[in-house]
Formats: structure tokens, C-alpha cells, sequence
């Protein structure tokens, strides 16, 4: 199979999508502010009047793509950095969320909203965010968290196809990861966790970024003869339970990565689902490994410090091994 | 005649909730949109079939404009299952796709963004749908209200603004705080102006003057020249001094010419501010119609509305299934 | 000692806490649309120049509020139902939170935001969010959910002492009940939980007025011998785990009640943590109890059926205790 | 002279800072101050010392403009301890209290409402402090912008909104979209005076029209008129033209008579929009100083940047139990 970089696979994704005439792009930083921009400007210049750049008002402009949607289009909006979100909030989690159940099934609103989230480097505490806790305890929107060249296309398209208001969660210190993609049409449903590695003594679940760090670390401990299970639920909303499940069943102990600070995290969801429902199956507490409950700070070693990095990861696989 | 009727449907729909609300049928906050019935009965007369409308808590009036079945409005606001939402929306909520609302918003100013959106679809699309954003003056103290007015104006989007300035109620403000407290523009068409959105400020009980303004300015949508602004003053209904709405006198069309069966505080109000009793005496004292006919259009449009009331009253309450279905649209 | 009803502790601490020049009250609904609103024009009376009626600007009163409080100020800020927070989101979770990490330890925000919060009756989709886990996944906010006449009066003029930004989430529905409340100053420190009621069989861990709730059960189930402990931790940020933990080491078995959606909700931090260090005294699965998944919907059977009733924490405690 | 000196101290701490950027000792993305020198200088001068200020992810300028060590200022932005907040905050969130600097915000709009929070608390306390908001051009697309218009104007708070319209540049936009492509109130003062808020438009290379324009609004203010705005206007840095700035000359004060050694592309912004060397040809042009005496200042300038610089560089990284300090002030 051939091998893409993930912004490359991003890049494919997104030019795909725009042969649907109702797909609109407002905002320009899907592929961030990185060096890797530029390419986004060929998808600018073949459907100008399909890609749109807003002003400054993410309260206006999210809401305008969210009634967009709900009159037929199919816009995918960019927040660029994941914490601006925060200033369409009233329109993401009280408008979009409920449209369709508040109508009594009458009013769909297929709105896809691309965010760039977590510690993505000097973010400091503004721009270092990770909504997608508190939006998954918004019902009514789909969460997509994709890890690998494969997934970010496969998602992307599959998140335009969502008759549900989606939102898009990537991390910009995954574009240059490489990987294999199948060439073609790739649509990968939601709701459908993917083991990424196999392993009989840990496993360790993980999101976005994160997935990649465990495997990482699952290639580390292979050389001391612990075999790491890693699974990646690829989307929360909705959530492929059962696959995690499975995978506790086997190993009996887990641990939960991911970038969302501690208290109510997407970890707190995960841990708290396993230990009511996977309970008889545990042979130790399950761990997380989270950033702390602190905002994040510039200074490099701080942020360092506050991130799941392997080295944090490969302490917690230990103690639950103990 | 068309006009007087519908005016009186919703007049009569609104004071029979009222009376339901006191008689315990249902619960929690409303909103009753009397004294602003010659803003949208007139106002959604010039629309089209295809057009989109967006609307708020005090939706009721909106919908009976455009010609909702006041059965199931009656029953969306019980929480019945026969309602628009089969009841899960409730009075804030009503949304009704096939009548062109879409989505209707508790959230002061939650619609604005949303109406700019279905404009832009439309244009998009090369339609000639408009998009109408039925909102309260309150709601330009919101945020969104500017923003929104700001992308309407830039992209020349099909949207009409329909402010219904109903003086100095506000829910969420301290009682008798007055609009000049919250709100630093004045006249309120000076903020979609500053944003070079043509706005024009009407007398929200003049029917004919509200017509006369919205057929210009869908007709300039239409044309392709962008965002309007209507602002409708009306004056505050003496019902809704209170929390809770509470009827002052039932509307009757004899009022039109003799208000003293209103009790004496409300009486000014009945006399000059009343929209529906202003549009019946002028309809009879042009000769458009006599008071007898007045009087049959109003006793059909009661009879309609006492008959909805009991349609939605014998309709059930939901199964307990339908609070875990239609989160999510199935693809 | 007096018994008072839950409002007119809530408006006795409001009465006090003005004695304090510092404190300026923004927007007049503390004490809800309820009849008993017409209390709190005493106050307004009493202290007109500090009792201020914003616009519908709840981002800009919230943020004014901030300002106020960075530049000396003890601002008290009611946004009335709860969901009006999120139209105030960015000042509250990316500008109040972070001033005092940012700015290295200088800048404090001691503002108090006051909501109402969950399931109140009709409330439908829009008007009964309880938006204390998101906050909670936002270091750098205290969060206080009292449950009785004494704790509402001591946790709000803890609340204006604070020297951080603090939530206050309160519910409409406690408003009526009655409880002892100490004469004179009563200030109830951040981070005490407290055992509402002792049992050796269960832990019930509630907040708000899920604390009431679960005290019926707990006299309820007391008739067929089952001895619940209620543990209401009264501040979620800080929390007082100790407190919890104690319990759950005496009675190994733990329910979960709040009003939050289930899915990264306040019970899933809990459950997580106790997942993670009680693991050992745990004799059986730990059972949430809370809103299911969907918006909350209008109908009044509907709602009743989203929302943790009596029924629905005997069925959990049943559970654990099988 | 202090102004002169001043102006000259920011440009080369933003020249040296992209420096450093480029060498690597700082990640991230960043903005500078280069072209915007004749704004703040002027403005803050007119301020007292306990007056509040709030800025964005712009605010080198302002903190130096203030008399801010730039010693500290390179430190937090390399992420050191000796940093105005230990490294915890960076390039867009330097605070610094002692200065009036409360609060640092890198959201656009985000310290709007909180200026006028401070300014309310000072209104509160009758002490005749006045609050500085400075925000850039793109801040008023944000509905936080109107929504604090409308409360600063309503209970008349002793705040000056300093907008600095430097142009086209915004790193969120589409490269070389033009400003009227994101605003379409024009020009940007009717926005503010749509709530009644003075506001006046000035060249905001003209260090003496700036200072007599601020000293006119803070005395206004101090008066107790209320809420002010003042928008100052500059032509865009061509150094800020791609995502990450880039000097295209280093300033040497010799450019202000003779720019060859600009490259072609950006001679014309030297020769006659870069307000720091046009402020120094109108000193020497008025004789208020000579060449050499400019060159003395500069010189010193550019050696308290050198010392600045190496002070940051031997700052150590903060302790790592630090990144878990102050989350919550103590009681
Ligand atoms: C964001 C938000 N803030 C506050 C409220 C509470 N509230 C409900 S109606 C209302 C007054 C709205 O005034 P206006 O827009 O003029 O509408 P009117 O009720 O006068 O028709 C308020 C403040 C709300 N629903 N949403
Ligand atoms: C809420 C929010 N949206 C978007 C951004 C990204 N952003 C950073 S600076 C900037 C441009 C701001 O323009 P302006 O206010 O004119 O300031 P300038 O950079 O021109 O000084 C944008 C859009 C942000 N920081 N915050
Ligand atoms: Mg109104
Ligand atoms: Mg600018």
C-alpha cells in the first residue's frame, strides 16, 4: 500500500470532499499555520467560491455554518486553534446539539467543526486546549479523534457524510507522521475503535497524538518482553465500547492516554465505563495518564513536564503491571 | 380579512394558553406574543412558500402567522405527542420545517448566526429563498446580533432582520428597568446601519405600514441587494408586567369601540396600543368590513381555537422511548 | 438551633456578604423567577449603587465582572439559568482560570458566578444544563454545589472570600427545603466533604439536589435495613477525596448521582478516581446514576424519565448491593 | 527625547527578539511591534501610574512603551524564571501588575470586557484611575467588542479603548485579504459611536497627534465623561507579510535620510510609513536634536537591548515543580 504523510492524507481528504457542491469551507487553517499551509491555497484556488474566510467572529461565523447546514449545505468549518471553540460555545453545544432532537427529528444539522487541539508546543494556557471532554458531555454531536495518515482521511470523509453536527479533533504534531493509505475511496464509519497494536499484557487505550506516543512506547517495552495492546477508539461519539471491552477482557489492565486535563476528561469517561462495566475483569486500578489539572504553561520544561509524553506512559504501563 | 382573522387566532390561542398555564396543563416559563400580532401576521404575509424563518421564546405568533395548525402548536406546548416536536421541544422550541422554521431558540440571540447561515445556503444554492430572523430588541445587546450583522452585510446575504421592539420587557432584567438602560444605541437601527444594512423603524400596530415596509424590503432581498433591517415598536402588553403572563380582560371584539369592560390600569392600553383592536375599528370605519362581520370572523376564529385546545388536551403524552431517540439523525 | 428554609439562608448570606464593600451583585435573579424572587429586592433597596442590571451580554458582563475583580472588586455575578454560561464561556474558562497561572502568580480574579443548574421542570433542551463538569475540566475554577439550608449559606460567603474565581451551582428545586442553620457567621471552608447521613452498606456519593434525593432513598431503603451512606463532597474543585474514600473503604460499594449527562459528567471523575486508588475496597462495580445521553427533553413524563429519581438510585443501590 | 529613545528601545527589542526566534531559543508563534512604535509611546506617556492597562498578543510595545525591563520581557518570552511571570505566560501573556499590565490576553477581543471591569472597579472605588484597552483593528469582529461598548457606554466607565488598525494584517485571514473584506463597518469608528462613545481617527505615525489626541481623552476621562475611543491608523510592517515576522533591514537611524540599504520591496515602507524614523527626521528637521545626538541615543538603545538579551539568556529554565504552582491563589 502506499505511503502518505498525514498532512498529505489530510490535503487528499479534504480535495475529495469538495467534489460534494454542498460542501463549503469557511476558515483557512486546516493544515495549521505550519509550512505545510500552502498546499491548502490549490484547494483555494480550484473552488473559490466554496472556501470562505470569515472575520474574526467564531459565534457568528460557526453559527452561520450550523444554519448553512440545517438548510442543505454541508460546511466544514476551521477553528484553527482548538480553545476558540470556546467562543462559539453557545451555538456548538446549545444550538447544533439539540436541533435535532428539540425538533422532534425534523432538523438535521450536518456541520463538520475542524479544530486543532493540545499541547502543540509554546501554546501556553490559551491555546493548548482539548474541548473534546466537554463536548462529549454535550449530546448530540459526534467526536472524531484520528491518529494515522489512514484515519484522518478515512474520518474526514466520513464526517462530511454525518447528517450530525461532528466535530473534528486533530492535533498539528501529527502531520508529519507517515503511514499507509489505500488508494481510492476510503470511508471509515464511526463508531468503529480500531486495535492499532496487538498485546497480551497491557492494554493501553489512547487518542489522537496520544496513539502514536503509545505505540512508541508498546515498541519499547517489546524489547523487555511486555507486549502492549493498544487501541484507539478513533471516535467518542459514538463510542465503540465493545472493542475496548474486548481488550480489557484480555489483558486485565489498562491504561487510558490522552491530552484533556485530568477531571472529567475523556479518560475520566473511559475509566469510569470500565469500571462499571468491565469491573469483574480488572486485575489493576486502571491509571491515567493526562495532563494534570493545571493550565499549561509556556516555558518548554514546564510543558513538557504537564504533557503524556512516553516517558509518562511507560511508568504507568509498569505500575499496573506491578 | 385574511389579516383580521389570523390576528384574532392568535390573540385567542394565546389567551386560552394563558388560561391553561393557570389551570396547571403545563409548567415552566412562556412567552405570549400579544400586542405584536399586526408585526408578524402582516410581515410573514409577504413571504413565499420556500422561505426560511428562525424565531424564539415568543414563537407562537410566528408560527400562527404562517399558518400553523394551532392543534398541534396547542399540543407541542403540552408536551403531547401529537405536538410539531411530539412534544420535546415545548414552548421555546417550536419548530415546524414544512411551514420554512427551522430551528427556534430559547437562547437570546441563538437564531441570529443561524438565519444568516440558511441565507448563505441560499445564495449558495442560487435560490431566491429569503431568510426572515424574528428576533426582540433585546437581543442586539447579544453579540451574535452584531457579528452576524457584520457577515450579512459583507457577503449581501438574503436575510431580513425583524426586530420586534416591544419596549421594556425583558425576562432576564430587573423589573422596570427601561430599554434605554440595557442598551446605549438609539434609534436601535443605528447598530444594522453602522454595519451598511439598510433599516427602517415602523409602528409595530400599524398592519398596513408593517406590510407596506416588508414587501419593499423582501422585494430588495430578492433583487439580490442584501441584508434589510425591520425594527416594529410596540408597547408593552399590561398582561406581561408581571412574571407570568395574566390576561387583563379577554379579548372581545367589541373592546375595539368601548374598553371599560377593562379594568382601569390596563384600559390605555386596549384603547390606543391594542394592534388587533386597532387594525378591527380601522377595518370598519374604512367600510371594509362591519362590525358584524368583525364579530363572525372573530367567534370562528375562538371556535378554531377552543377545538385545537381539546384536540391537543386528548392527545397523549409521548412514549417514554422517545426521550432516548432522535439524538442523533441516522445517515 | 433554627431551621430555615433553603432561600432564606441563600438570601441571609446574600444580605451578608454585602457588608463587604468590595462585593457588587450583577443581574437579580439568585433567587430564581420563583415567587420568592420579590426577596431579593431588600438587597437591591439596601445597596442600590452595588446591585447593577447588565444587558443580555453575558460575555461582556461576565468579563466586566472579571475585570472588576482583577482590579480589587468582589463582583457576585447571577447568570440565572445555567446555560447562559456558556454564552460567557471564553472569559470564564480561558481568561478568569488562567489569570493567575499565566501571569506567574500576580493576577487574581476572585469573582463568584452564580447559576441554577439541571433539570428544573420544563426547562427542555436549552434551560437545563448543569455545566459543572466542563468547568471542572478547566483548572483554575473553584466549583461549589451546596444541597442545604446550612451549606448554601456557609459555601456562599466562603465562595466571596475566595481569592479565585469560583462557580456557584445551585438548583432551583432546593429551595424550598427546610434545615438547621447556626445563628451568626457560618463559613464553610472549600474541599469538606461531608457525610450527610452514615451506613455501612453502600456510599451514595450526590451532588446538589441529588444529595436530597438520596437521603429519601437512604430513609426509605433504612426501613428494609439497608444502611446507605450519603456523602455529599460539597466542592467538586476542590475536592475532598479523603472523605470519599473513607467511605468507600467502609462500605466497598459505591452509587453515583448527579444531574450532569453521564459521559465525562461529574460522576465519571469520580468513579475514575475511585477506579484508580480505591480500586482494592471496591466489592462490586461502581454504578452512575445520572442524565442519560440526550438532551433533556420538554414533555413532562419524558423529563421525569432523563432525570435521577428516587427510583432510578434504589434501582443502582439494588444493584451494587447484589 | 524619551519618547525618541523609547521607540528606538522597542524596535530593537522586537529586531533582536526575531533574532532569537530564528537562532531557535524560542518556539512558537509570536508577533511584534515594529511599525506601531509612534502609538504607544505617546499614548501610555500620557497615563498615571496607578492607571490599568490590558493588551493582547501584541503587548511587547505597550510593557516597553511603559517602562517595562526588557530584560524580563526576553526572559518570559524565552520561557525563563526571571520572566515577568516565570516563563508560565510567553509572548502573548506578559503581565505585569507593577506596570498596571493586570492581565494579558492572546484571544482577539478577549481583554475588552475585562478593561472595563477594571475600569468599573475604579469607577466603584471613586478613585479617578482610567483604564487603557488596547486592542488591534480585528478585535472589533468580536461580539465581545459592542457588547463592552454598550455596558462601558451606558454607566459612563472611565475607559480608553486604544485601537491600533495596523492595516491589513491578520494571521487568522487569508493571506492578502483586505481588511474591508472582514469588516463592513466603515470606518471603524461607527461602530463605537453607534453606542455614543467618542471616538476620533488618527495617524498613527504621528507621534505629537497621537499624544495630543490621548491627553485629550484622559483629561475627558478623568473629567468623568465616560468611555472614549481612539483609533490610530498604520501601514503594515513589511516584515509581518509571511506567518512569521522577518526583518527586511535592521534599523540603523541613519534609514531615516537614506534608505538604500532597504531591499526594493520594502524601501517604500521605510522611506515613509515606519514611524520611528520619521519621528526622528521631524527632531532633527525641527532642530530639537542633531544627528549625532540621535545616534547617541540609539547607540544606547540598542546596547540596553544587547545586556537584555544576555541577562534573559543566563536566566535559568523555572523548576518543574513551578509548572504546578499557582493554579489557585491561597487564602
Ligand atoms: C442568552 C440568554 N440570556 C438570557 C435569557 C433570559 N431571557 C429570556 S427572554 C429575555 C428577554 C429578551 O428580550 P427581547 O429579545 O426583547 O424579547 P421579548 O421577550 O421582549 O420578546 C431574556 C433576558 C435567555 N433566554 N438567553
Ligand atoms: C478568538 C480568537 N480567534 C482567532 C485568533 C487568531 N488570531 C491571532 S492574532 C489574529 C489577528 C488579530 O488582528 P488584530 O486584532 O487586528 O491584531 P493585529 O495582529 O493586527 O495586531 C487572529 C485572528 C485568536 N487569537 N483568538
Ligand atoms: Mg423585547
Ligand atoms: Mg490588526
Amino acid at each position: 500500500m502506499r505511503e502518505l504523510a498525514y498532512y498529505e492524507a489530510k490535503l487528499e481528504a479534504l480535495s475529495e470532499i469538495m467534489a460534494d457542491e454542498r460542501v463549503h469551507l469557511m476558515g483557512g487553517s486546516f493544515l495549521s499555520l505550519s509550512p505545510r499551509r500552502t498546499l491548502f491555497q490549490k484547494i483555494v484556488q480550484r473552488y473559490p467560491e466554496r472556501v470562505v474566510s470569515p472575520p474574526i467572529s467564531e459565534l457568528g461565523f460557526c453559527g452561520l455554518a450550523i444554519g448553512a447546514a440545517m438548510a442543505g449545505l454541508r460546511p466544514v468549518v476551521d477553528l484553527s486553534t482548538g480553545s476558540f471553540i470556546y467562543e462559539a460555545w453557545p451555538q456548538v453545544v446549545n444550538e447544533a446539539a439539540n436541533a435535532f432532537y428539540m425538533s422532534g427529528g425534523q432538523t438535521r444539522a450536518p456541520v463538520v467543526f475542524h479544530i486543532l487541539h493540545g499541547i502543540r508546543g509554546q501554546g501556553a494556557a490559551q491555546h493548548s486546549h482539548s474541548p473534546q471532554a466537554m463536548l462529549w458531555n454535550c449530546p448530540g454531536l459526534e467526536i472524531v479523534l484520528p491518529s494515522s495518515p489512514k484515519d484522518v482521511k478515512g474520518l474526514l470523509k466520513s464526517a462530511v457524510e454525518s447528517p450530525n453536527p461532528t466535530i473534528f479533533v486533530d492535533h498539528v504534531q501529527l502531520f508529519e507522521i507517515r503511514g499507509p493509505v489505500p488508494e481510492g475511496d476510503l470511508v471509515i464509519p464511526f463508531g468503529q475503535a480500531e486495535v492499532k497494536r496487538q498485546g497480551k499484557d497491557v492494554t493501553v487505550i489512547a487518542t489522537s497524538l496520544e496513539v502514536q506516543r503509545s505505540l512508541n512506547v508498546a515498541d519499547q517495552l517489546a524489547r523487555e518482553g511486555i507486549q502492549v495492546e493498544v487501541v484507539d477508539p478513533r471516535t467518542v461519539a459514538p463510542l465503540d465500547f465493545a472493542t475496548l471491552l474486548a481488550s480489557v477482557e484480555k489483558t486485565g489492565r489498562v491504561v487510558i492516554v490522552d491530552q484533556c486535563h485530568k477531571s472529567c476528561g475523556i479518560a475520566a469517561e473511559l475509566a469510569a465505563r470500565i469500571a462499571e462495566e468491565g469491573f469483574d475483569k480488572l486485575k489493576a486500578p486502571i491509571r491515567r495518564v493526562t495532563a494534570p489539572d493545571v493550565p499549561i504553561p509556556f516555558s518548554p520544561p514546564l510543558e513538557e513536564f504537564v504533557t503524556p509524553t512516553e516517558p509518562r506512559i511507560i511508568e504507568a504501563i509498569r505500575s499496573v503491571l506491578r | 380579512m385574511d389579516l383580521c382573522r389570523r390576528m384574532l387566532l392568535i390573540r385567542h390561542f394565546e389567551e386560552s394558553l394563558i388560561g391553561l398555564h393557570d389551570q396547571g396543563r403545563f409548567e415552566g416559563h412562556y412567552h405570549v406574543y400579544i400586542g405584536q400580532e399586526a408585526t408578524a401576521v402582516p410581515a410573514l404575509s409577504c413571504l413565499g412558500q420556500k422561505d426560511f424563518l428562525f424565531t424564539t421564546h415568543r414563537n407562537h405568533g410566528h408560527l400562527l402567522a404562517r399558518g400553523a395548525d394551532p392543534g398541534k402548536l396547542f399540543a407541542e406546548i403540552l408536551g403531547r405527542k401529537d405536538g410539531y416536536n411530539h412534544g420535546k421541544g415545548g414552548t421555546f422550541h417550536v419548530a415546524a420545517a414544512e411551514l420554512g422554521f427551522l430551528h427556534t431558540s430559547g437562547i437570546v440571540a441563538g437564531i441570529i448566526p443561524l438565519a444568516v447561515g440558511a441565507a448563505y445556503a441560499a445564495k449558495a444554492r442560487k435560490s431566491d429563498q429569503i431568510t426572515v430572523c424574528l428576533i426582540g430588541d433585546g437581543a442586539l445587546e447579544e453579540g451574535a446580533a452584531p457579528e452576524s450583522f457584520n457577515i450579512a452585510s459583507l457577503w449581501k446575504l438574503p436575510v431580513l432582520f425583524l426586530c420586534e421592539n416591544n419596549g421594556k420587557y425583558g425576562a432576564g432584567r430587573a423589573a422596570g428597568a427601561a430599554q434605554s438602560a440595557t442598551m446605549a444605541v438609539y434609534p436601535l437601527t443605528d447598530l444594522p446601519v453602522a454595519y451598511k444594512i439598510p433599516a427602517r423603524q415602523i409602528d409595530g400596530t400599524d398592519a398596513g405600514a408593517v406590510h407596506a415596509a416588508f414587501s419593499e424590503a423582501v422585494a430588495k432581498i430578492r433583487q439580490g441587494e442584501g441584508a434589510q433591517f425591520i425594527e416594529t415598536q410596540t408597547v408593552r402588553w399590561p398582561g406581561s408586567e408581571t412574571n407570568w403572563p395574566a390576561v387583563p380582560a379577554p379579548t372581545d371584539v367589541s373592546l375595539a369601540w368601548d374598553v371599560s369592560a377593562v379594568p382601569e390600569r390596563a384600559r390605555e392600553w386596549y384603547r390606543s396600543s391594542d394592534p388587533v383592536l386597532i387594525f378591527i375599528r380601522e377595518l370598519v370605519e374604512k367600510g371594509a368590513a362591519t362590525k358584524t362581520e368583525i364579530a363572525e370572523i372573530d367567534k370562528s376564529a375562538r371556535q378554531a381555537i377552543e377545538q385545537a385546545a381539546r384536540f391537543a388536551l386528548a392527545s397523549p403524552f409521548p412514549g417514554l422511548d422517545e426521550a432516548l431517540k432522535d439524538v442523533f439523525a441516522p445517515r
